[in-house]
């Protein structure tokens, strides 16, 4: 087909206007960079008119999502800019919260209001700034009362969106020690050479704050 | 392999031309050379049956089966006889084609529970057509037109930006878990720092056993104090508790006297002399 | 706290029925792959009915250089397929397809799910590792579900990416599949008076045609 002699195609007349205009909206959807007139008189029918055709074009997609755009000498179809958000995609991505940051939360919502030193006494390893930062981001803490120390330290409680999270009514109802045992959580076992007694007194120690006092 | 069976399968055929009595005419002959010659080309038996069915020229619907297993039968005599390798399915299918022939032909046995020999020669049909179809089926869809050939999608799209947001989570159980995992630490560490900073009353009590031989005169307790104990407040707590408990002890066992001047004072011992 | 943003967001309209259909039409310029209305409704502001933009813009490129497909439960946007004589620069040149891959895209196509038995059986030889790896690869078959037969032979299904390829709606629209049904040409027939191979195959029955019932 493509051997037919120039002669001969320009016995054919060129095609209708709309039929250009279909023509080049193709041409410019399929391509991978911006198409100059010359390229698109080139690759279109004899005696085709491509400038008169983008002309066309370019009107008809004014005011819709795509333009028909000028880079430079050439032509292309880009996105309206007012839809530039639609071309991004959120993904939300579940992950569990590190080991750091649910060890200091729990530490919080059994020892309300807690201090960062309380926390860090309990755990025995320093509490990072990014672990707390973490949990207020998430909202399942908040500042407390300082407390009336000296230092007046900052204390930390757990929030309404905790419980909430949690599904707890309040910071009451988490299951207390004797209650973690029973769920096998909290290790049973007598510690070699440690006596029955010891264990006892652990979980009396447990007893603790006011808060299962009750 | 095609070319030099060409060459010699024709000329075999034409030596072995008064004994063919199979192929009746010229035409079927060398439809059958032809076949032998293209051999590898087939896509096995059931291909092979497909193509001699087509010499037929009628809808494979109404197929002579029993002149296509003459036919096929004929095929591999010839290949056999120009000692051409037939694969083994072509001759497990020869035997079955010479079976249901046999089934074609022979008028049915009353005591044969097997499928008639009509059953079979339709299904044989029937998996002709099926091909045939899906040949034809094959060959519309390549027709069709086809996306980077005739269809074309958009040259440049747009990546999208992917915005990703990570939710945390933990469970109830995970906090419970975490919360275990810290009091169970927390039972371990008493009794880590009784060997370290507790001194027990058996200790006291043994120290003060082999002390107490030379306290002739009223000695204050705490110089039993044993060395290391004094200076850490926690550390002497622990030993001081100790010591006056051991001293209780072996006074309760009459091996010392005790002495008190006034509450609060400093506590004497000595050994009682018997 | 996470009910909030619900009922402030219903206070805000979804946007009118021509700024979604830009919204739509943005969004299929932009992606190669089909998008589907889940991914559209995603992507576009809340209340939003991509659904019914799709509709409109559908009608409204018809005739057009490019037109708004349907495949699968996607949407894309496709050059005219009577304007491909301009692409000679876009055309990809594909591998050429051996007979046996051809017919055995096609026989899954018109018996999806088949298993490799069933192929084998209409084509009446043995299918290479090869001819089925090359299909995986063009992504125009992919793994089915298992048959619940012994041996649990995995089955073959076509694509998205093959209907794409082929322009068609769904794999009910392959060229002939109702004269083929009607032929009982796909049926599963067995062999009269069946080995146990075939018996089986008998049973697998039940998966044929059924995607076709709806």
């Amino acid at each position: 087909m493509s051997d037919v002699p120039e002669t001969e195609k320009s016995l054919f007349a060129a095609p209708p206007q709309a039929e250009q205009e279909r023509m080049v909206e193709a041409i410019l959807f399929a391509s991978t960079d911006p198409v100059t007139v010359a390229e698109l008189s080139a690759r279109m029918p004899h005696g085709s008119d491509p400038a008169e055709a983008l002309v066309l074009l370019r009107r008809r997609y004014e005011g819709r999502g795509v333009r028909v755009v000028k880079v430079d000498d050439a032509w292309a179809i880009r996105t309206a800019p007012d839809l530039g958000f639609l071309m991004q995609k959120e993904t939300v991505e579940t992950r569990k919260l590190s080991r750091a940051a649910i060890e200091t939360l729990a530490i919080i919502a059994y020892h309300q209001p807690a201090t960062r030193a309380e926390i860090e006494e309990i755990r025995g390893v320093a509490v990072s700034r990014g672990t707390v930062d973490q949990l207020l981001e998430l909202e399942w803490i908040r500042f407390g009362r300082r407390r009336m120390t000296p230092g007046r330290p900052v204390t930390y409680v757990v929030t309404q969106s905790f419980l909430d999270h949690f599904g707890l009514e309040s910071a009451r109802d988490l299951p207390g020690l004797k209650e973690l045992r029973a769920a096998g959580l909290l290790d049973n076992r007598p510690l070699p050479g440690a006596s029955p007694v010891l264990d006892d007194e652990g979980e009396e120690q447990i007893g603790q704050s006011e808060m299962f006092e009750d | 392999m095609p070319n030099l069976g060409r060459c010699c399968g024709a000329r075999h055929v034409s030596e072995r031309e008064d004994f063919q009595e199979d192929v009746t005419s010229v035409s079927d002959r060398l439809a059958a050379e032809a076949l032998i010659v293209d051999v590898d080309g087939f896509e096995g038996p059931l291909d092979l049956l497909l193509m001699l069915s087509r010499t037929q020229k009628v809808d494979l619907r109404k197929i002579s089966v029993l002149q296509l297993a003459e036919q096929y039968l004929g095929f591999v005599r010839e290949a056999k006889a120009l000692r051409i390798e037939l694969a083994a399915d072509y001759l497990v299918m020869a035997a079955w084609l010479a079976f249901l022939k046999s089934r074609l032909l022979l008028p049915p046995d009353p005591s044969d529970e097997g499928p008639s020999g009509e059953e079979l020669a339709a299904h044989l049909a029937y998996q002709l057509e099926r091909l045939q179809a899906m040949r034809e089926a094959a060959a519309q869809l390549m027709a069709r037109d086809q996306m980077g050939r005739d269809f074309f999608v958009r040259g440049v799209p747009e990546d999208v930006t992917r915005v990703r947001s990570i939710r945390y989570t933990a469970t109830l159980l995970d906090l419970m878990q975490a919360y275990a995992r810290i009091r169970t630490k927390e039972e371990f560490r008493p009794y880590a720092m009784d060997r370290e900073h507790v001194f027990t009353m058996e200790q006291a009590l043994d120290r003060m056993r082999g002390l107490i031989g030379f306290a002739g005169e009223w000695t204050d307790l705490s110089s039993y104090l044993p060395d290391g104990w004094t200076a850490e407040p926690g550390r002497r707590r622990s030993a001081t508790a100790a010591t006056f408990a051991a001293s209780l002890e072996l006074a309760k066992q009459g091996q010392i006297e005790l002495r008190q001047s006034e509450t609060f004072a400093p506590i004497a011992i000595r050994r009682k002399t018997p």
